[in-house]
């Protein structure tokens, strides 16, 4: 296998380069799709036979959900390459990624608690998956926070790495215990995003609002990692000629 | 030119958005003695630590025998002793009793030996008595008296001579000349300007270096 | 198309006033997210700016 | 290698005897923060008796929480950790052998205070073996876990309101589990399945926090 585009990724200056090359076009299908995708969502998806139109709020739920979970894995799998290749963009990434993962949390659970309020008529419920969601909340706190006490930028990054892989060793154990938890206090309430086999009116919308979640998390990566990676390399002549010409047009 | 068992390649550090030195290009054989020296905040003591794999460097490398200090942690390990501006001194444990535990963390060593070596630095009387009711110059010398134990051969030491008086001094001078006599090397920093030195003493002004 | 009239859309048979603040809470945060990065770049460029004409002044 | 496990452990020994106020001080903050709650939500002993598992639990796991923040800071500043790094030794040894002590220090001696604590709440007396064996399993994972963060945050200056926000959310599986087999003590339903989660749980954190927590210091030293 060619393994040279994995060292050419670890350079900055290319990945500046082929970052603002795809920045554009990840923007504007992260817009599309998640116009089209709450559009099809609110209007033309089938209410629910036993929620009504409250279920609509799945079509931000699970794809808020599901980013904030896989953002939590790739901050680990990014800070395990960040620590075993010292790659810096990884290194990057690991910080960057966190906030976006903590905001999307924060998406889940509170339209997961708007959705409460109709379904069980109360705003928080101690239910198993949206306590499993405050604990990533809590997860990714740790981390940004971690990030910000630490001065030494190389340090912090490898520190946040190494929470981020603990933290996801951790993920399936408090799942587990907290299903386990959740049956021993209140057996057997149902949950609100288990479905029967769904229409295909119902899911379509799902599927597209989750890839359109996926793109905006990658083109806001992106954005965010742009500045920090001009920002780290303020010391080299491409990034100087970068910030002179951005300086130039803004002017 | 011999193989340096020691050596920086376009050594660079930085510390909080500041560059201390770049392009650091070193070599230290055995039996060299090498001071660095330079005002405050040149990166003295970053360069030690750089150098006995403490910190890892924003750009360059460190070589031993030639090859990265990523590989060669365990060569470097084996042949190093650290003493840093804190020497790992515990002030609820007596001389010995540190020096014995440090002394582990080496090769070991007996009590005989612990004994001879304290009463080397002047501590003989003291080896039951807890660190924290010794002043800073018998607490330092604790910490040196790891330099007459059966050492190893690189030895790296941040301030060495803090603290202690004019006689303790010349003893440490003398000391470390005759471990690069004997084919040692020594890589140290002071404000201190040594009187004895061994002829392959060689100075190395980061504050000349430095931008 | 699952409603019949605009108000129905709006009235979300009763559950508007939860569906519709739930996406407009997650719009603002998204929105919020594009907007954090954008205006920290523009922040870094003026402080480069600002100090590449101190350093042009001496 | 192993000589040095055993000479930090008795040097770690040494310094706790030396210091023996701190030794107790887990002790004695355990035992109030379980003295708070009757006087917090009255004397009944029935309510008391339904949360005495949890809390008994977490005033464990704020008890060694607590300790946690000083586990390497003097080894920090008086420059021993630097000296761990740079010895020929592997620093996860050396690691095992400190957080050891401090679960044999603080953790073990929870431990044996706890059925004093679980009786005052009124736990009844054949749920105490229960009780003992939960706490026994889950302190370590509290001891290593703990030591995670505590290498982590060990190089800043207020690290340890830091180091509760890194190490609680690690430390909620463990104090669901252990005040879990408890509650279904109380209940009647069986507790041996749980028990063995949990010493599967000890095993799996016993076998990668060293490492982690190794990392950690290397880094700290490194700062």
């Amino acid at each position: 296998m060619n393994w040279t585009w994995f060292h050419k990724l670890g350079s900055p200056k290319w990945f500046y380069e082929i970052s603002g090359r795809w920045l554009p076009w990840l923007s504007i299908s992260a817009a599309l799709l998640i116009l089209v995708g709450a559009v099809m969502g609110l209007a033309f998806a089938p209410p629910d036979y036993q929620q009504g139109n409250s279920f609509r709020i799945i079509y931000i739920h699970v794809p808020a959900a599901f980013l904030a979970q896989s953002t939590y894995i790739s901050l680990a799998i990014a800070g395990i390459v960040g620590l075993v290749w010292k790659m810096k963009i990884a290194d990057v990434a690991v910080q960057q990624a966190a906030p976006i993962g903590a905001w999307m949390t924060v998406i889940a659970l509170l339209t997961g608690a708007v959705w409460g309020k109709p379904t069980w008529g109360a705003w928080w419920v101690w239910d198993a998956r949206l306590t499993a969601m405050l604990i990533l909340l809590f997860l990714y706190f740790g981390i940004i926070a971690l990030g910000h006490a630490i001065t030494n930028r190389d340090s912090a990054a490898k520190a946040c790495a190494i929470l981020a892989i603990v933290g996801v060793v951790n993920i399936p154990i408090i799942k587990y215990s907290v299903d386990w938890w959740n049956t021993l206090h209140q057996p057997a309430t149902f949950t609100i995003t288990e479905k029967p086999a769904m229409p295909m009116e119902m899911w379509l919308p799902l599927l597209i609002m989750t890839i359109g979640f996926y793109c905006f998390f990658a083109a806001v990566l992106l954005m965010r990692m742009r500045i920090e990676v001009l920002r780290r390399e303020s010391r080299t002549r491409w990034a100087q000629a970068e910030v002179a010409r951005q300086i130039g047009r803004s002017a | 030119m011999t193989e340096a068992y020691l050596e920086t390649v376009d050594l660079a550090c930085e510390r909080d958005w500041r560059l201390l030195f770049e392009r650091l290009n070193v070599r230290v054989q055995p039996g060299d003695m090498l001071q660095v020296s330079g005002p405050n905040g040149s990166g003295k003591t970053s360069l030690l630590r750089l150098l006995s794999g403490l910190m890892h460097p924003s750009a360059g490398d460190v070589l031993i025998k030639g090859e990265s200090i990523q590989q060669q942690r365990g060569e470097l390990a084996r042949n190093l002793l650290w003493l840093g501006h804190a020497a790992g001194i515990k002030g609820l444990l007596t001389a010995e009793e540190n020096l014995s535990w440090l002394a582990a963390l080496h090769h070991g060593a007996s009590r005989e030996q612990i004994w001879q070596a304290l009463a080397d630095v002047g501590l003989k009387g003291f080896e039951d008595v807890p660190c924290h009711t010794l002043s800073a110059g018998q607490q330092r010398r604790v910490a040196l008296a790891r330099l007459y134990l059966d050492a190893p051969a690189l030895w790296i030491l941040d301030e060495p001579f803090t603290a202690l008086d004019k006689q303790a001094v010349t003893q440490l001078e003398r000391h470390l000349a005759q471990h690069c006599e004997q084919g040692g090397m020594v890589i140290f920093t002071t404000h201190h300007h040594l009187q004895d030195r061994p002829a392959t003493f060689r100075e190395l002004d980061l504050g000349q270096t430095a931008l | 198309m699952s409603f019949d009239s605009f108000s129905e859309f709006l009235a979300m048979g009763n559950h508007g006033v939860y569906v519709w603040s739930s996406y407009g809470i997650s719009f603002v945060i998204l929105l919020l997210n594009v907007a954090l990065p954008i205006l920290a770049r523009q922040r870094y460029l003026k402080n480069e700016a600002r100090r590449l004409r101190r350093e042009a002044q001496q | 290698m192993s000589n040095v496990f055993t000479l930090l452990l008795v040097r770690e020994t040494r310094l706790m005897f030396r210091r023996p106020a701190e030794l107790v001080n887990p002790l004695v903050f355990f035992s109030i923060v379980i003295a708070l709650f009757p006087l917090a939500v009255g004397p009944e002993s029935q309510l008391l008796q339904t949360i005495s598992p949890g809390l008994l639990w977490v005033a464990a796991l704020l008890a060694v929480l607590l300790s946690l923040d000083g586990l390497f800071r003097s080894d920090f500043e008086d420059g021993s950790l630097e000296q761990w790094v740079v010895s020929p030794h592997p620093l996860v040894v050396m690691v095992l052998a400190k957080v050891l002590a401090h679960w044999l220090y603080c953790g073990l001696a929870l431990v044996m205070l706890s059925p004093l604590l679980a009786l005052m709440l009124g736990l009844p007396t054949q749920h105490i073996p229960t009780l003992l064996l939960s706490l026994l399993l889950g302190t370590p994972v509290l001891s290593l876990l703990g030591a995670v963060g505590a290498a982590l945050t060990v190089g800043l200056k207020r690290g340890g309101i830091l180091l509760a926000l890194l190490i609680l959310p690690l430390y909620i599986p463990v104090l669901i589990l252990g005040s879990g087999v408890i509650q279904a003590a109380l209940q009647g339903l069986p507790t041996t399945g749980y028990l063995l989660w949990m010493a599967s749980l000890t095993m799996l954190t016993l076998t990668l926090a060293p490492f982690a927590i190794a990392a950690g210091l290397r880094i700290s030293v490194a700062e």
